[in-house]
């Protein structure tokens, strides 16, 4: 049988794709430009759409080619292309010094992968480590580090536009935890979240334009009158 | 439910006060009818409660009834046993006396639109009240005791223009409710160890309680019931509550509802404790001497006539617990027959204060009525303008102070009885404390006769100190009918003190099961007696006989002598003033000044003196004379405590200081910690 | 019942007619003492019959309670002599009303004089009631105690069974108990009576006066029923003083030559005790309203040691 | 067919706000909504009797599925959002007559605002109706998350810069709760994979996963808890999610605010009891109600200070229904008999006394143009006899004083924590209880009693008065008497909330 056939190599595969979506997720933490960030995002989702691809290639999952276009065409294209209209019609490109400082942080999430693989481990079923349906278990600790760095530069982020962005990464994380532990959701659930996602996003983007309105900036911090 | 007579009269009871109730709601634009109503069904309850009582002691005890709510826990369960029917009892003499008297009173009140919620509340709280008496499952009792403190706040707070009615209600309302969660705690905790809610169930459960259960139910029994009832360290909201209510219900809540503390403890600590720890029996007794003490001293130092009177009610509940606490120790020690005596003394003590204290508050409510204040110091001459309320004041003065042939002076004496008897048992320890006790009794008693002659010499002797006081009129027909009742029964009870023993019998044989009031009597019914064969005797209704016939010998005199004798009304001496006026007569504040001195430890007094003068200081134009003594617990003890927990709620606020990063951190932080908490177990 | 009208009659004629004359004895045995002549001793008896038939003057100010005053006074008194043994172990009474019954009669009567007092309407009858129940509250713990320490040798409230078991031990007064007892209760009768170191009976100074001070007002008959019940009164707690803690003499049934005996006895006592309370008035001067609770508070350490010593002898 | 009734319910809210959306006049959009409601509730009643029937309906192979608690849940959002409809009503009138949109930041017209609120709180009920009635856990997560986004604009009503706050916070702390909750829910799908098995739709209905729940995997079903816990925590608002809530809470309009008060916290519950059933029957009862027992008195202690120092009353009330919730979690953790009895009686006392707070508390900012205690001066009794006197009682219906209902849902919650003999969370629980209504009191007597301050008597309209007065009737009657199909639906809900068959 042909090579890419062979399941070691699917595997093989699988493993580097996924270090590769956690190396662009440290370096999201790591950098200010708006813009890049946003780019930084749409290379993630691609990586994820083509483990997903891997994943029902190998599994003979069928449903989750639909599940892998979606996140292609959604959240590498579309998403992208309309954050970086609104960034560029708000025209502000630099983000301000984060909360903690970019070495800490990086620390942080250095901190936070281990959490995730201390995680992942306890999942670890030696029953069936060697069959083919466990292909994707070593993504399970990426995904949930994914979703943990995702959560700490929510906290971290000033901009209201970062935060959103944030949260599509915690979501990337989840959709990866999902195809990597049971192949996918069931269909109609994987269209609801992606629906979900949909709407959150416009509606997150038009708050963060009615922010931007009334407090001519997009520092959150400024959002701090309700009290006590 | 059987048709027998006493469940007409017990339910038509409840029915009467229901009614009444819903007539003063629907009544409150038309304040005359709504008034009517209530008193009118309030007194009709009161008749029929009397009527269930007195069949339930002549024959059926322990008729109880049954009626279910839907949810399987609430069922309102009522009993009439020996303890309910005499509380029972002693509610429904209050209540038909302070409806007669209301009738008179709300008039007086004005033609203010809300009399009907004032009735509203007054049945309701009626209601509550024999619920609580009868009741027989914790859930039920739970709540009525929490309608019966809320309808008191509603009283409590009825002109609540004032600031300090209000913060009164909210004091009261506060510490009754933290009083309802210790009897919440422990009513589960007896759910918990009995498996079932209602009290015979508990009082099955009463053998098997070992040793930690006992004392932490004790505790919290005493605590709860404690607050209820105004215990020394619990007592703060007592003084502020009852004087600022309207005066009959201020005469219902004292006479009544902090007997409702006392019942609860007779119930729990007799009933569901079994065999309690000697230390709990003395911890009663010591609480129940320092409460007397302090609230008879603390009450010398009032001159507003309501406060003064609220504070008594903290000494005599100090006088029916010591009762209660040596009877609790004569059963640790085993010796029924004395904690049947001392148990006897507690409970007479109850019906006596209850009947003297609502007649004085009546007679100070149709006094403050009159004078348009309640200050003592501006009062005076009042028994010329007011006789008759006078006379009731004084007859309930004469039955508080303890002094022969009323009511008062038997269960002191059957108090000093038990304490006596106490002396005798064989434990080193109790022996000093009873006979301490004793003493510190008879300095309260004491105490108490020279309170009761300040406050009625400065309110109603010589001449009046205010205009106001100037014009006071006699108070109205009903009003007196009210204080004519209850005056009556101090004097029934005085004098016919062998006869209402019996009654006591019920409550002894279902909680100590032993039957001693026959012993308690001789000579056909006269006079009492301290149970032991060659024990001390006193008879009321003898010594009030000797009154009259000593009495010749004076009339003796006054014939052969002093017939002839010219009799002239003069002005009193003056010393040469022109004069006497108001100015020169003693005040209250000056009554109680020896005692300020000799007590200063306690009363810490501060006092400042300005004066206001032209050219030297000894020519003084006008002097401000100002002084308080130190109200030691709320400084002592409350403020700190409430201070603090304000302190740490302020400091606590901050975690809602308004950054969206911190809320976001919490979740975070409790994310992480319970992850790694989830894959360690 | 019909066995004591006899008795109490007998008695109560007793206690009228020695109160004045125990009065009078003191008076002129403190007079002799300060070598002065001073009145014979039947004086308060010309005093009582002067003022019966005196006119009187009811001050404007005062209400019915003012006239009330001198009865209660006087038959609170009358009734509590009926209470205590004097000459017979068994008081005519004694059913009526134990010693707790005596103390609060009495307390009745203070308590109906104080008001009586304030009636008047002038500052001296607030200073005087003021004072007059402040000290007797502070003297009835000590009191107690003292009755306590009596009672429960002989279990019992009752004063003739005090009496009878007081009778029947020999040498009982010696019991340091007896002794402390009798100290307190010494005390607590010159508190009551308005004796020297207290009060001073013969004086009408304002800031010294305590009992005067209440019957400042009273004139005419109303003052000789309440002078006589205040010997009364004085003669009561005497008696009570002298038969519960030296009770030989006492006759244990009404019998005529018992009676007789007795009366001697008790006579003698009276005496001896009269020269006593003399001799502390002489040698003390009066002290100030504010020491005098300390001397109370000496009766109650007296009482309380009184109690625990009969834990131990 | 029975299972017809789940459609009309579904669509009905549907059909209003689509009508609403096109309607002109403001009297159109009011009858639409509130008939839609009417109906809707009478729907619901018709579904829980056949409930109580057939014990439970379930449609489109199971998709659509009902059983007792589920049913409880609609007829209690059903309950809530009729009572709502019907005081939004007066209360947008009222804003409307004060003119309080024109001021509105964006200038956006009055009937653009009101469209905006009669077409989204359909949706907003439809979202509800929908996770109660979900079997699929991944549909029931979709539902909820479909409750938050419906009510982000409808926080921003107003347009001020602090609603546009709250929104945001509202927003963003909700996603990332949702998205633990995701989390928690695939977790729950791998862990019963190897068991279920099925690719289809069925692998994560609730009926299938309950029956064979024991077999599930225990690690990934612990993790699975903890992190449903957090995430269906943080709509209930439970602390350390809660700081969303008051900022909500005092923002929004107060009939939506009434409705997330009662609504959401219902279905957010409804949530944790479903996952709560299947980890006690996987992990057995011990874990989670560990857990249970310490969020739910953290709740409780977290609202104690914001109550006993408080400056607005719009937020105290925010607090007490997080200390409410914490309350529920306390006796979905103690459990046993009387542990879920008492909770879904305390769920179902509370969705009737929170609305009418919020309505008293509504009526009282509009009157009195502040909803801060410093700026009232006392005295309300006497401009506002009414809306005041219903707060009193209100606050003494939710403080849990015995006569009204709340004190025995509490007493069941409790005698079942002392049956478990835990007396320490239990005696803390009536203790912080005793604090909460020492706070609430003191702040209530304060602004209602008092002094005649002689402010204008305000004219609260008939729409306004009447869901108070029928409201307190209610909680009156409750108090004494519950009716017994009303008490059997609870019975039957207890019994799935606790687990048994």
């Amino acid at each position: 049988m042909h090579f890419y056939q062979d399941p070691q190599f699917g595997n093989r595969m699988l493993t580097l794709m996924a270090a590769f979506v956690l190396v662009l997720q440290i370096a999201m933490v790591g950098q200010r430009w708006l813009i890049t960030n946003i780019r930084i995002f749409a290379a993630q989702s691609f990586l994820l759409a083509g483990i997903a691809n891997t994943i029902a290639y190998f599994n003979h999952a069928p449903h989750l080619y639909i599940a892998a276009f979606l996140t292609l065409a959604l959240k590498a294209v579309l998403l992208p292309f309309l954050l970086e209209r609104m960034v560029k019609k708000i025209d502000i490109g630099q983000e301000i010094a984060p909360l903690i400082n970019v070495p800490l942080s990086l620390l942080i999430s250095g901190g936070l992968t281990t959490v995730g693989y201390v995680v992942a481990q306890s999942f670890h079923r030696p029953a069936e480590a060697a069959s083919p349906a466990s292909l994707g278990h070593n993504t399970l600790a990426v995904a949930i580090s994914l979703f943990l760095i995702g959560f700490y530069m929510m906290i971290s982020r000033r901009k209201a536009f970062m935060q959103v962005l944030a949260l599509l990464c915690l979501e990337n994380g989840l959709f990866l935890a999902a195809i990597s532990l049971t192949y996918g959701m069931p269909l109609i659930v994987e269209l609801g979240v992606f629906f979900d996602l949909l709407v959150a996003v416009m509606v997150l983007g038009i708050l963060v334009y009615r922010i931007q309105e009334t407090f001519d900036s997009m520092d959150v911090s400024r959002l701090s009158r309700l009290r006590g | 439910m059987s048709s027998a007579p006493i469940d007409y009269a017990f339910f038509g009871g409840l029915l009467a006060y229901g009614v009444g109730a819903l007539g003063g709601l629907l009544g409150s634009g038309k304040p005359r009818l709504a008034r009517a109503l209530c008193c009118s069904l309030a007194l009709l309850g009161g008749l029929l409660e009397i009527g269930a009582c007195g069949l339930s002691l002549l024959g059926s005890v322990g008729a109880h009834w049954e009626i279910s709510a839907g949810v399987p826990f609430l069922v309102y369960g009522f009993r009439l046993d020996a303890l309910s029917t005499y509380f029972n009892l002693i509610l429904s003499l209050l209540a038909t006396a302070v409806s007669i008297y209301s009738l008179g009173y709300l008039r007086s009140l004005g033609e203010t639109k809300t009399v009907g919620v004032l009735g509203f509340f007054y049945n309701l709280l009626l209601l509550s009240l024999t619920a609580v008496f009868t009741a027989s499952n914790a859930f039920f009792f739970l709540i009525a005791w929490e309608v019966m403190a809320l309808a008191s706040y509603c009283l409590i707070s009825y002109e609540h223009r004032h600031e300090a009615t209000r913060r009164a209600g909210i004091l009261y309302f506060v510490m009754s409710h933290a009083g309802t969660c210790c009897l919440w705690v422990g009513f589960l905790l007896l759910t918990s160890r009995a498996g079932a809610t209602d009290f015979p169930s508990f009082a099955v459960l009463a053998g098997r309680l070992t040793g930690p259960w006992q004392v932490v139910i004790f505790l919290l029994f005493f605590a709860g019931f404690g607050v209820k009832s105004g215990i020394i360290p619990l007592h703060i909201w007592l003084p502020e509550a009852h004087p600022v209510a309207p005066s009959n219900i201020s005469a219902l809540m004292s006479g009544i509802v902090i007997k409702t503390g006392i019942y609860g403890m007779a119930r729990v600590f007799f009933e569901f404790l079994g065999v309690p720890p000697l230390w709990a029996g003395m911890l009663v007794l010591i609480v129940g001497v320092v409460s007397a003490l302090l609230g008879v001293l603390y009450a010398l130092m009032e001159h507003d006539l309501k406060r003064l009177l609220a504070y008594h009610s903290i000494e005599n509940i100090g006088i029916i617990l010591i009762g209660f606490g040596a009877s609790l120790m004569f059963i640790s020690l085993n010796q029924p027959r004395l904690a049947a005596i001392a148990l006897i003394a507690g409970l007479y003590h109850t019906m006596n204060h209850a009947i003297f204290k609502c007649l004085l508050f009546l007679g100070a409510g149709s006094v403050v009525n009159a004078a348009k204040t309640r200050n003592m110091e501006e009062m005076g001459g009042l028994i010329r303008r007011m006789p008759q309320t006078a006379l009731g004041f004084l007859v309930g003065a004469i039955a508080i102070s303890g002094l022969p042939p009323l009511n008062g002076f038997v269960s002191e004496w059957l108090t000093y009885q038990a304490l006596l008897a106490g002396f005798g048992t064989t434990e080193p320890l109790t022996r000093i404390l009873f006979p301490l006790a004793g003493a510190l009794l008879a300095l309260t008693a004491a105490l108490a006769a020279t309170c009761f002659v300040k406050a009625f010499g400065i309110t109603f002797l010589a001449l009046p100190r205010s205009e106001s006081t100037e014009q006071a009129e006699e108070s109205g027909f009903s009003m007196l009918i009210g204080m004519g009742v209850l005056a009556l029964a101090c004097i029934a009870l005085g004098l016919g003190a062998a006869l209402f023993l019996p009654v006591f019998d019920g409550i002894t044989g279902s909680l100590l099961n032993i039957h001693i009031s026959s012993d308690l009597i001789t000579a056909g019914g006269l006079a009492l007696t301290s149970g032991s064969i060659r024990g001390g005797t006193v008879s009321p209704a003898g010594i009030a006989a000797l009154f009259v016939i000593l009495s010749v010998f004076p009339a003796l005199l006054w014939l052969i002598w002093a017939r002839k004798g010219k009799r002239r009304v003069g002005p009193t001496w003056d010393c040469g003033l022109p004069g006497l006026t108001a100015e020169n007569e003693y005040t209250a504040f000056a009554f109680s000044k020896p005692l300020r001195m000799i007590f200063a430890a306690l009363y810490q007094p501060q006092r400042e003196i300005e004066a206001e003068y032209e050219i030297s200081p000894y020519y003084p134009k006008a002097i401000r004379f100002e002084s308080e003594i130190e109200p030691t617990f709320e400084k002592r003890l409350y403020e700190p405590i409430k201070e603090f927990i304000l302190a740490i709620a302020t400091r606590m606020r901050t975690i809602q200081a308004g950054s969206i990063h911190a809320y976001l951190a919490y979740i975070f932080v409790t994310l992480i910690v319970l992850l790694l908490w989830g894959v360690r177990s | 019942m019909s066995n004591l009208v006899v008795p109490a009659l007998i008695q109560l004629l007793l206690f009228l007619l020695i109160a004045p004359l125990v009065t009078g004895i003191l008076r002129t045995m403190k007079a002799r003492l300060q070598t002065r002549r001073g009145p014979a001793i039947w004086q308060p008896y010309r005093d009582l019959h002067k003022l019966l038939r005196k006119g009187m003057v009811i001050p404007d100010t005062a209400s019915w309670l003012f006239s009330a005053t001198p009865y209660v006074v006087f038959l609170t008194a009358a009734m509590v002599a009926l209470m205590i043994p004097m000459v017979v172990t068994v008081a005519p009474l004694s059913l009526f009303g134990g010693v707790l019954a005596v103390v609060y009669l009495l307390a009745l009567g203070r308590f109906f004089m104080a008001l009586g007092g304030l009636d008047a309407g002038t500052p001296f009858g607030g200073l005087g009631s003021s004072r007059e129940m402040t000290i007797s509250a502070i003297a009835e713990p000590a009191m107690m105690l003292a009755i306590f320490t009596v009672a429960v040798s002989a279990n019992s409230t009752n004063l003739t069974e005090m009496a009878k078991f007081a009778v029947s031990q020999n040498w009982r007064f010696l019991a340091p108990s007896q002794i402390l007892a009798f100290g307190a209760l010494f005390i607590v009768l010159i508190a009551e009576t308005g004796r020297i170191p207290v009060d001073n009976p013969a004086t009408h100074l304002e800031l010294t006066m305590i009992h005067e001070a209440m019957i400042l007002e009273y004139s005419g008959p109303y003052l000789a029923l309440i002078e006589w019940g205040t010997s009364l009164k004085q003669l009561v707690l005497m008696t009570l003083l002298v038969n519960t803690f030296f009770p030989f003499g006492l006759s244990p049934g009404w019998t005529a030559p018992g009676v007789a005996i007795g009366l001697g006895f008790y006579l003698i006592k009276l005496l001896l005790l009269c020269c006593f309370i003399v001799l502390v008035e002489t040698t003390n001067a009066k002290m100030r309203l504010f020491r005098v609770p300390d001397l109370l508070a000496v009766a109650f350490i007296l009482g309380a040691l009184a109690l625990i010593s009969t834990f131990f002898f | 067919m029975p299972g017809m009734v789940l459609f009309i319910i579904l669509a009905i809210p549907l059909a209003a706000g689509a009508l609403s959306f096109a309607a002109r006049k403001r009297p159109a959009m009011e009858a639409i909504n509130v008939t839609a409601f009417a109906v809707l509730f009478l729907f619901t009643i018709v579904l829980a009797a056949e409930v109580l029937r057939a014990g439970s309906i379930s449609v489109l192979n199971d998709f659509l599925y009902a059983d007792a608690l589920s049913a409880l849940v609609v007829v209690l959002t059903a309950f809530v959002a009729l009572v709502c409809s019907i005081y939004a009503v007066g209360y947008f009138r009222h804003d409307e007559r004060n003119h309080v949109f024109e001021e509105d930041v964006l200038g956006s017209v009055t009937i653009a605002k009101l469209r905006k609120y009669y077409s989204l709180t359909p949706l907003f009920v439809f979202a509800l109706l929908m996770v109660a009635l979900a079997n699929n856990l991944g549909v029931m997560w979709v539902a909820i998350e479909a409750t938050t986004l419906t009510t982000v604009f409808l926080i921003t009503f107003y347009g001020r810069a602090t609603s546009l706050e709250a929104a945001w916070k509202y927003a963003m702390i909700g996603g990332v709760g949702l998205s633990l909750a995701l989390f928690g829910t695939i977790l729950t799908y791998y862990s019963a994979y190897p068991i279920v098995g099925t690719d289809s739709v069925a692998g994560l209905n609730w009926s299938v996963l309950v029956k064979n729940a024991a077999q599930f995997d225990k690690t990934s079903m612990r993790i699975a808890f903890i992190l449903i816990l957090l995430g269906y925590g943080t709509k209930a608002g439970i602390a350390p999610m809660h700081t969303w809530k008051p900022d909500a809470y005092s923002e929004a309009p107060v009939p939506v605010a009434a409705m997330l008060a009662a609504a959401v916290l219902n279905c957010a519950l409804y949530g944790l009891i479903r996952f709560n059933v299947l980890a006690a029957k996987c992990l057995g009862p011990q874990f989670g109600s560990q857990l249970l027992i310490f969020f739910g008195l953290l709740s409780i202690g977290v609202a104690v200070p914001f109550v006993l120092v408080q400056r607005s009353f719009r937020r105290l009330l925010a607090y007490s229904s997080i200390d409410h919730g914490g309350i529920m979690i306390l006796g979905l953790g103690f459990g046993g008999a009387f542990g879920a009895l008492g909770m879904l009686l305390h769920m179902t006392f509370h969705s009737v006394t929170k609305p009418l707070l919020f309505f008293c508390a509504g009526n009282i900012q509009q009157h009195l143009k502040t909803d801060l205690f410093r700026r009232t001066n006392g005295g309300l009794i006497y401009s506002m006899p009414v809306s005041a006197s219903m707060f009193l009682m209100g606050t003494l219906a939710v403080t849990g004083t015995a006569p009204f209902s709340m004190f025995q849902s509490e007493f069941a919650i409790l005698r079942a924590g002392f049956d478990r003999a835990l007396f320490v969370p239990a005696t803390l629980c009536v203790a912080l209880l005793a604090a909460i209504f020492t706070g609430f009191l003191g702040h209530i007597v304060k602004l209602v009693l008092g002094a005649d301050r002689g402010l204008p008597p305000a004219q609260v309209c008939r729409w306004k008065k009447y869901p108070l007065v029928g409201l307190g009737t209610l909680i009156v009657i409750l108090g004494f008497w519950l009716p017994s199909p009303v008490f059997q639906l609870i019975r039957n809900a207890a019994r799935i909330a606790a687990g048994e068959p």
